[in-house]
Formats: structure tokens, sequence, C-alpha cells
């Protein structure tokens, strides 16, 4: 009875701010123009990053050193989760195999996704996606993979340090920025060399851009099939 | 004057105590220790005895520039009343340190605490008063902090509570007048509440809150709770400072606010009159009435002697604040003198129970007895103390206690009257008990050994039961001393002669009439009566069995059937009332955690909503 | 309702918002007041995209016939992208406590644990 | 009729939906599946929003690795919500 009362209050409260909310929204109508620094970035963004779609130069050229920051919140989190699920002996405890259509799916697509992905974040400054798009259709296929084999486990011989000079190469990247330009995450492939600027909208354009979001997609598909690693793997009690 | 250049004075007073203190903390070996603390503790009372003819006469000021405020220092004959009192007890502490305390912690603390009690005394402005109050609180509560934690939580409680009062008031006077000197501060406060820049309520709240405040020190009675503890769990040498000097600076703060400030005199006659009396001063006579009352029958119905004393000291000071209260010349003046003889014969009882507890390590009555052939000196000197304590005529209890009652007859206070007889014959009843119980009767065999109380100590002791005698005899020299700073009303005859408007007091007489009889019934005891020694083994029940739950030897249990007569009061007790609102508060607290503070995410999505529905209902409609 | 007319799109972000928010207020299971803030989120997302939409204009990816005029506004969109990444991550992580959290006290129930805390 | 805005309203009717099934199913499976419901329909949203890039990244995060965290979480604790027992408390305490 109780409880039902409790929901009763929670829904009049959520009501109520809902409507409040609702009220706030709008005063921001749907639907309009109200680009403020969005404008500037669409104008120039050919101009100063070489990328055609803005998103990309946003996240990794205007605001690259925000991009830092996620990244290294990604990358605790992922620690966390793997220092959280620590244990001294971790196995995987998955009991059924997958059918065999799934697992001849797996074997198959496998490669194909890693290939998506790859093209994803290869691509990201020309079309949709990225580096965080594509790292994380990486950890998929890894993921079908788990789900198709009970004993699959990632090469964390080869992840692990994938992982950290990815991190690393950011930064390098970055601090190449400082010695050549004047700040850090300096465009220094676009704004010195001018490389790729003939080929505005093709592959090897873009300034730096596809260069950290490969290391962002290495990165990010490395951290994430860590994850997912760490969560499926249980201690094994003798 | 030329011993002592006018100029060093004050510092001298105010200092030595707390440098002597810390190079005795510092140089913590035997002799050394307790030598520098004996000359640190002698230094004010021989610049005080030497500065008497200025400073009765005149005033020494002194002014310390911190370069933020100044802090101002008078000596004038009211300070130096009160800071010798304090100094001559605690030169008398110092002996007695010297022989109970073997620390330089004890040393350090209790020296701390004098420098505070003498900058009480002669500070003259608030910003002074507050700090070294606070100095003289805290060396206080680290001698107490050492012996027992609770005891001293609870002092520390009532304490801060009251420096907090105090801090309140002060910068409440401060926001009107702009001032900290005392005697600017009360006539810019008299002169704006006559052309109405302040309301009357707030004088009543800056007075209310300083009585707050030194109350607790002064130990009225809510606010005395601590008392008994911290007087009981301590080194009994200190506690004869702490209870003969540290009470005394609440009733000096009494005094500051009764005479010192006369705008909150003022506020007496604001406050109206009650069957012919000041409302105020009434207010403050009951309070010290219901102490006197109160303490004394607790301190009757103790079963050791430290806690025996230390309500006693409570109930003493209530006289003090009885008299304040009163009203009148007389009863301030023997007001004035009864802090004196307080601090003497009280300082002196805690340093007779330090003796005890030194040489035989028991605190409870039953555990006495039969001591005065074994410590006879100590036994003559407590002998002075509970004469003096008891109000019998040669020693300085009388005198002062006289001029109180006088005072109360004369204000038509025949009530507060009654309650000074009725502490009197209490006090008579406990001091008896003392007196019996430890010196007299059957002394148990394990005190066989004891001997004499060591020779500091006695030194001490004199020191303090000298005064008691002397103004016993001669209440003369006192009351023409408090004549220098308060108009008393109190015409000196002569040394030994005072007269008030209603009558006359000779002590010389007096003495000469009980040396006489108490000769005469000498030679009727030693020819006429037919007395016998008792040996030990002997028993004196009258025959009766000797059980343990009716056992009403004078050394255990002597008043049980008082207690059971007071049986429907004794449930009520201050101190189980504040161990109560403690409990209160500490469950309300717990509820609050767990209720609010609980550790549960939903519970704490739940504020967060209630707290976005109330921005929500706030914003819409 | 004295709400003027809101976009559909800002009716669906709010409706997740507080149906998560009503998730985490009622339900007494860990791992569903964790899917609950996960639904928060991407109604926050949902809200933050549909901001920045702009009626008749197209992705802000400019190829042929579209410049910097037929494009909606990009931040939103890069703020959301690395949302949603360091969305999974943190939830994974809680994900994680609530793990070992179980493998402690043997219940997801907040109250018990609470309780079993003491 | 143009069939944009009635696809519109049908696609947030189903992620509204969805996200209320999530929320209430007791079966923690179920409302693992419900939540990559949720994510799926938002993405779809998104792409209509002329995000493909978030779009795209709803897709592959919320409605497949998100979904498969907390299924693995889920087989690690248990699958059903457990009946509360009513327990008389104070008011946060129903």
């Amino acid at each position: 009875m109780v409880s039902v009362l409790k929901r009763s209050l929670a829904i009049i409260t959520l009501l109520i701010i809902g409507y409040w909310l609702a009220q706030g929204l709008a005063g921001v109508p749907f639907g309009q123009d109200r680009m403020l620094v969005g404008k500037y970035y669409l104008e120039n963004v050919k101009a100063q990053t070489g990328a055609v779609n803005a998103v990309t130069a946003i996240v990794v050229n205007y605001r690259g050193f925000d991009t830092l920051g996620e990244v290294t919140v990604l990358f605790i989190a992922s620690t966390g989760v793997g220092a959280l699920l620590w244990r001294r002996k971790k196995k995987r405890t998955a009991k059924t195999e997958g059918s065999v259509v799934l697992r001849t799916g797996s074997e198959l697509l496998f490669p194909f996704i890693l290939m998506f992905g790859t093209y994803i974040f290869i691509h990201g400054h020309l079309t949709p996606g990225g580096g965080f798009p594509g790292g994380a259709t990486i950890a998929t296929a890894f993921l079908i993979l788990y789900m198709a084999f009970v004993d699959y486990e990632i090469p964390h011989r080869l992840f692990e340090p994938l992982e950290g000079l990815a991190g690393m190469g950011y930064v390098l990247v970055g601090l190449i920025g400082l010695a050549i330009g004047s700040y850090f995450l300096f465009d220094w492939i676009w704004q010195t060399w001018h490389w790729g600027a003939a080929n505005l909208g093709r592959l090897f354009s873009g300034g730096f851009i596809p260069v950290i979001y490969t290391l962002i997609g290495l990165k990010v598909g490395t951290e994430l099939s860590g994850i997912v690693d760490s969560m499926l793997t249980e201690e094994v009690r003798e | 004057m030329t011993l002592v250049p006018e100029a060093y004075v004050v510092p001298l007073t105010l200092f030595s105590p707390l440098v002597f203190g810390v190079l005795a903390w510092l140089f913590d070996r035997d002799w050394i220790r307790e030598i520098l603390g004996v000359i640190g503790a002698a230094v004010p009372v021989t610049v005080l005895s030497l500065a008497y003819e200025k400073a009765s006469s005149g005033t020494i000021s002194y002014t310390i520039d911190t370069g933020v405020f100044k802090l101002h220092f008078v000596l004038n004959s009211l300070s130096w009343y009160f800071a010798f009192i304090g100094a001559l007890v605690g030169i008398a502490m110092a002996f007695g340190l010297s022989s109970t305390s073997r620390r330089g912690y004890d040393w350090l603390f209790s020296l701390m605490s004098f420098t505070g009690v003498m900058g009480v005394f002669l500070a003259r402005d608030f910003v002074s008063l507050f700090l070294f109050w606070e100095l003289m609180t805290f060396g206080s509560f680290m001698m107490v902090l050492r012996r027992n934690r609770h005891e001293s939580l609870k002092y520390f409680v009532l304490s801060v509570i009251g420096a907090y009062s105090m801090l309140l008031a002060i910068g409440m006077v401060y926001a009107k007048t702009g001032t900290l000197d005392y005697a600017m501060a009360s006539q810019t406060l008299l002169l704006l509440t006559k052309m109405g820049g302040v309301s009357k309520a707030y004088v009543d709240t800056i007075f209310a809150l300083f009585l707050l405040a030194f109350g607790v020190k002064a130990g009225v009675v809510p606010l005395h709770v601590w008392a008994p503890g911290a007087y009981g769990e301590n080194d009994q040498s200190y506690t004869s400072f702490f209870s003969g000097v540290l009470s005394k600076a609440g009733v000096y703060g009494f005094i500051i606010t009764l005479f010192v400030m006369p705008s909150l005199y003022g506020i007496y006659f604001a406050m109206g009159t009650f069957h012919g009396h000041l409302t105020g001063t009434y207010l403050i006579a009951w309070a010290g009435a219901v102490t006197v009352v109160v303490a004394s029958f607790l301190a009757v119905l103790q079963e050791d002697i430290r806690k025996l004393l230390a309500y006693s000291s409570v109930g003493q000071v209530g006289y003090i604040i009885l008299a304040l209260g009163v009203f009148n010349g007389v009863a301030v003046g023997g007001a004035m003198f009864h802090v004196l003889s307080h601090a003497m014969f009280k300082g002196l009882f805690w340093l007779i129970s330090a003796a005890l507890i030194l040489r035989t390590g028991k605190t409870r009555f039953e555990d006495f007895g039969g001591l005065a052939e074994k410590m006879p000196v100590t036994f003559a000197m407590a002998l002075i103390a509970v004469l003096s304590l008891a109000g019998i005529p040669p020693m300085a209890g009388f005198a002062s206690k006289w001029l109180i009652y006088e005072g109360a007859i004369q204000a038509h206070m025949p009530l507060v009257a009654g309650t000074i007889f009725l502490g009197s014959a209490l006090a008579f009843a406990y001091v008896v008990r003392f007196l019996y119980a430890v010196w007299f009767g059957q002394r148990p065999s394990d005190l066989d050994d004891v001997r004499e109380a060591p020779l500091p100590l006695l030194v001490g002791m004199t020191i303090l039961a000298i005064p008691n005698i002397v103004f016993g005899i001669a209440p003369g020299l006192a009351v023409r001393l408090i004549n220098r700073f308060f108009n008393t009303n109190i015409t000196v005859n002569s040394y030994y002669s005072i007269s008030t408007p209603t009558g006359t007091y000779n002590a010389l007489s007096v003495t000469l009439v009980l040396i006489v009889g108490l000769a005469i019934a000498g030679l009727i005891y030693i020819y006429g009566a037919n007395a016998r020694k008792i040996k030990v083994t002997n028993t004196y029940q009258s025959g009766n069995p000797v059980t343990e739950e009716y056992n009403l030897v004078i050394r255990r249990n002597f008043y049980r059937p008082l207690a059971e007569a007071l049986d429907f009061w004794l449930k009520y007790s201050w101190d189980r009332f504040y161990e109560r609102l403690a409990n209160l508060t500490e469950d309300f607290a717990d509820w609050l955690r767990e209720g609010f503070y609980n550790g549960n995410v939903q519970s704490y999505s739940w504020y967060l909503a209630i707290i976005l529905l109330i921005l929500a209902i706030w914003g819409v409609l | 309702m004295s709400v003027p007319h809101i976009g559909l799109y800002y009716f669906g972000a709010l409706s997740l918002v507080l149906v998560g928010i009503y998730g985490v207020l009622v339900k007494k299971n860990l791992l569903k007041i964790l899917i609950s803030l996960s639904i928060v989120e991407t109604g926050v997302n949902l809200l933050l995209i549909s901001v920045g939409y702009i009626t008749g204009r197209s992705a802000p990816i400019l190829s042929e016939g579209i410049g910097p005029k037929q494009a909606v506004d990009p931040i939103p969109q890069a703020l959301v992208l690395t949302a949603i990444v360091i969305g999974v991550a943190t939830t994974a992580m809680a994900l994680s406590v609530a793990i070992t959290l179980y493998e402690k006290y043997g219940t997801l129930n907040i109250e018990e644990i609470r309780r079993l805390r003491g | 009729m143009n069939c944009i805005p009635c696809a519109e309203y049908i696609i947030v009717a189903l992620m509204i939906g969805s996200a209320i099934l999530a929320v209430e199913w007791r079966d923690l499976l179920a409302a693992a599946v419900g939540m990559a419901a949720v994510s799926l329909f938002a993405s779809i949203l998104f792409f209509l929003l002329q995000a493909p890039d978030v779009a795209m990244t709803e897709a592959a995060i919320g409605a497949a690795l998100s979904g498969a965290v907390v299924i693995f979480a889920i087989k690690r604790t248990q699958r059903f919500e457990t009946e509360e027992e009513e327990r008389p408390g104070w008011w946060i305490r129903w």
C-alpha cells in the first residue's frame, strides 16, 4: 500500500517538475536558428582545419583539449572497472556455447566489423562518425566474439600497451603542436605544412584530425573491449 | 615603592606567574621546578604588598599596545584588594603544589590560571578581560583534563557557554558604544539609554549575558554542575586556588556589572520593584539564596571529602552573590569581606584535604578517623578552617557572615536572611562531620603510620590560616580596606570593632570571652570530666549491633535520615537534568543522521526531487 | 495546459528524463536504478541535440550544396558525441560497484544493503 | 499526408513506451533490452535531427555496448528484482 502512495507521490512530483521544465523549454522554440559560436565554426571549418565534417573538427580541433580530458575520464572509468572487479584468478564462466549461426556469423563478420570501425575513424573528418563511434564499433566486434565463443578473451598483451600508447600518442601530437606552434594541440599538419590543402574533401586532408581520431579510435576500442572483458570474467573459486 | 618602580608593578604581577610557570615546565627537574614555581607565585604577592600605599591612595595604570587594540590594566584599591587575595592564595597554592605535585605540567597550567586571574582583576577593558578570562579558564581546564576527562568535559561545555555569552555581550556593548573601556562604555551606554539610542531590551540582554558568563564561573545554582567534579577531581593544592580565587573572578564580574558600569546599574531601576525591592537585585539575591541552600544540603549529604568541600565552596560563593543582590552598603561590604574570608578558609580547607590525600591516599569519610594525633599541626589548621567556615566568632568567617546578615535584615529581606541562617546551620552540620570523622574517633589500623604533612604544605596552610585569625580578631582592618573603594556604611571604631547602623561587633571582647569560656571548659574537662582513653578495639556502638545497611556512624551515612527526608527533592538534580538534555540532543542528532543522512541513495534522490519540486512550485506559481 | 506548443522532440526528451527519475525514486534495485539513470542520460542527450536543430537544414557536413548556411548547429552534437561514450564507461563502472556490493552482501536492494551495513 | 511527422510521433511514442517498460519490468534482463530499445529509438531520432555522428555513436554504444554491459552485470548478480517486503518505517522508508 505504501508503495502505491510512494509511486503516486513520485508521479505527482515529477509531473509538477516536468510542467515546470516544459514551461522553461517553451522559451526555447524548437527548430529555430540560435547559432552563435556554431556559425563561426561552420564558416571557418574548411579553411582552418581542412575538415568537412564540422562536428569532428570541433571535437578534435577546436575543442581538442576537452576531448583529451574526456579520453582521460574514459581511461579512468575503464581502469576503475578493472580495479573494482579485479580478482586474483579470473576466468570466463560462460556455460553455453553460441549457436552455430552465431559462431559462423561472428567469425565471418568480425573482420568486416573491424574494418568498418577503422573506416569510421579514419574518415572521421569527411563522413559522420569518428574515433568514438569507430572505437565503439570495434568494441562491438569483440563483444560478438565474446558472445559466440565460451573461452574467447581479447589479446590482453596487445591491447593494454596499445591503449597506453594511443593515449600517449594523443598527448605527443599535442606536444608537437606546442613545439611547432605556440599552444598545445596546435594543428601543425594543417596550419604549418598545409598538407592536403589541395585535396579538400578527400582522405588525405583535414590536418591532424585523422591522426588523432585513429588514436582515439584505438583507445576507445581497446578500453571498451577491456570493460567488456572485465565484466565477463569472474573469480574462479577452487 | 622605591623597591619596585611603579611602571613594573602591573606587568610583574601579571606575567611573573606565567613566565615562571613556563620555566618550571621547561626545567622539569625536582627542586628546580618547585623553586621556580614558588618564586613565580611569590612575585605578585610581594609586588602587590609593596604597591599597597600607591594603589590604595591612587591608581597605577598600565597599557599594552598590541598594535590592533590596547590592553588597559589599572591597579586601584578595588583591584588591589581582589588581586592581593588572589596572590595570597596563589603563594599558598604554590607551596602546596611543591609537595603534592611532581609534574611540570601542573605548574605550567596552575600558574597560567594564576596569571589569568590577575589579568581579570586588573583589567580595565573588555578585551583584556576576555583574554585573561580565557587564559584562566584554559589553565584550570587543562588541570581538570589531566585527571578526569568526563568532568573536564562538563567544565568545558559550561565554560564555553559562559565564554560565548560574554563575547556576545562584549560585542553588543561594542556595537553600540564603539569602545571597550569599562568606564567609557558604561557612560556611553547610559547616555544612549537616556537618549533612546538603545532599547531597554538591548541593555537587559547585555546584562543577562554578563550574568550568565560570570554565573558559570561563580557556580550559581543552575550553572554549578561543573564545580563539584572540577574541584574534586583535581590536584587539591590547585583546587585551593581554583575554588578560592577562580570563583571570585565570577564574583568580580558581578561586581563589574553591578558597580563599575552604572548604566547596567541603572537598569535595576528600570526593571521596577517587587515588594519594595529592586527586581533585578532581588533576583540575584534569590539566585544566591537558592545556591546557598541547595549546595549546603548537597554538601551535607556527601560521603567524600572533596565533594563535600566542593559543594561547600559553591554554597559559600552563593553567600557572596546573595549579599551582592541584597544591595545595600552593609551587605556589599559583607560580600567583599566574605570574598576575603572565603578565599582564606576554603583555600585552607583544600590544602588540608591535599595533605590528607597525600598522606593517606583516601578521600571518603569512612576511611578516616583519629588523625588528630598523627597530624597535629594540620589538625590545628583544620580547626581554624572549620571554625571560620562555620562562622564561630573570633574567625574571619564570622565577621563577614555577620555583616551579610545585618545587611539582609536592614534591607528587609527576612527570608533571605533566613537562608543565611539555614546555610550557616548546614555548614555547621557538615564541618562538624569533617572535624569529627577525620580527626577524632577510632583510627583505622591502616592509618597508623601516617605522618605529619610535609613542610611546604604546612607553610602554605599557615599563610592562609593567619589571615583567618587576624581578620577575625581585627575585622576593622578589612573593613577599612573595603571602605576605600566602596561606601559600605560600616563604621570602623577600632581595629577590633566595627559598627553597622544596627549593631556593633567588637571582636576583641568576643575573643576574650571565648578564651575565658574555653579555659573554663578546659579546666572542667581536665579536672571534672570522667574521661578515659578508649582502646582501638573498644566498640562504642552502645551495645547495638552494627549493620551495614543502617550504619549511622559519623563516618558513614551519618546524614542518611536527612537524605531520606529530602528524598522527594533529591529526585530533581540539575546534573541529571543536563545529562538528560544532552541525551535528548544526542538522540535527536542520531535520529537526524539515521533519517536523513542514511546512506540510502534513494533518499538522496528524493531530497533532490523535493528541492526541485519546491523550486518548480516557486517558479510556476 | 498553459504551456505553449512544445516540440515533439522536447516532449520525448523530457518524458525520458522524467521516466528515468521516476525509476530512481521508486525502484529499490540497484541495477534498475542504474538503468533508469541511463535512460535519463539518453533523454538529456536527445534534449541537447534537439535544441541544436534548425528546421530545414541538414547535418553539419559541408559537402556539395551544403554551405555554412545550410547546416544545423554542430556544437551540441560534438558535446553529445563524447558524452555518450563517457556515459557508457561510467555506467560500466557503477555496474561493477553494484557487482562488488552484490558479492559482499548478496543482495541488490539498496535498503537491504543499508541495513546490512548497519 | 506526409509520413515523416507521423513516423516521428510513432518513434517518440515507442521510445517513451519502452522507457516506461524498462523501468517497470521486474525482469532485469527485459529491462536491459528495454533500455537498449530506448537507445535505438533515440538514435533514429538523432538521425532525424540531422546528427548522424551522434546517431552512429548512440546506435553502437547505447544499443549494443551499454545493453551488453548491463546484461553482464545481471549475469553476475541476479535476474529478478526482489519483491519489496513492506516494512513500516518513517516516510522515506516506504
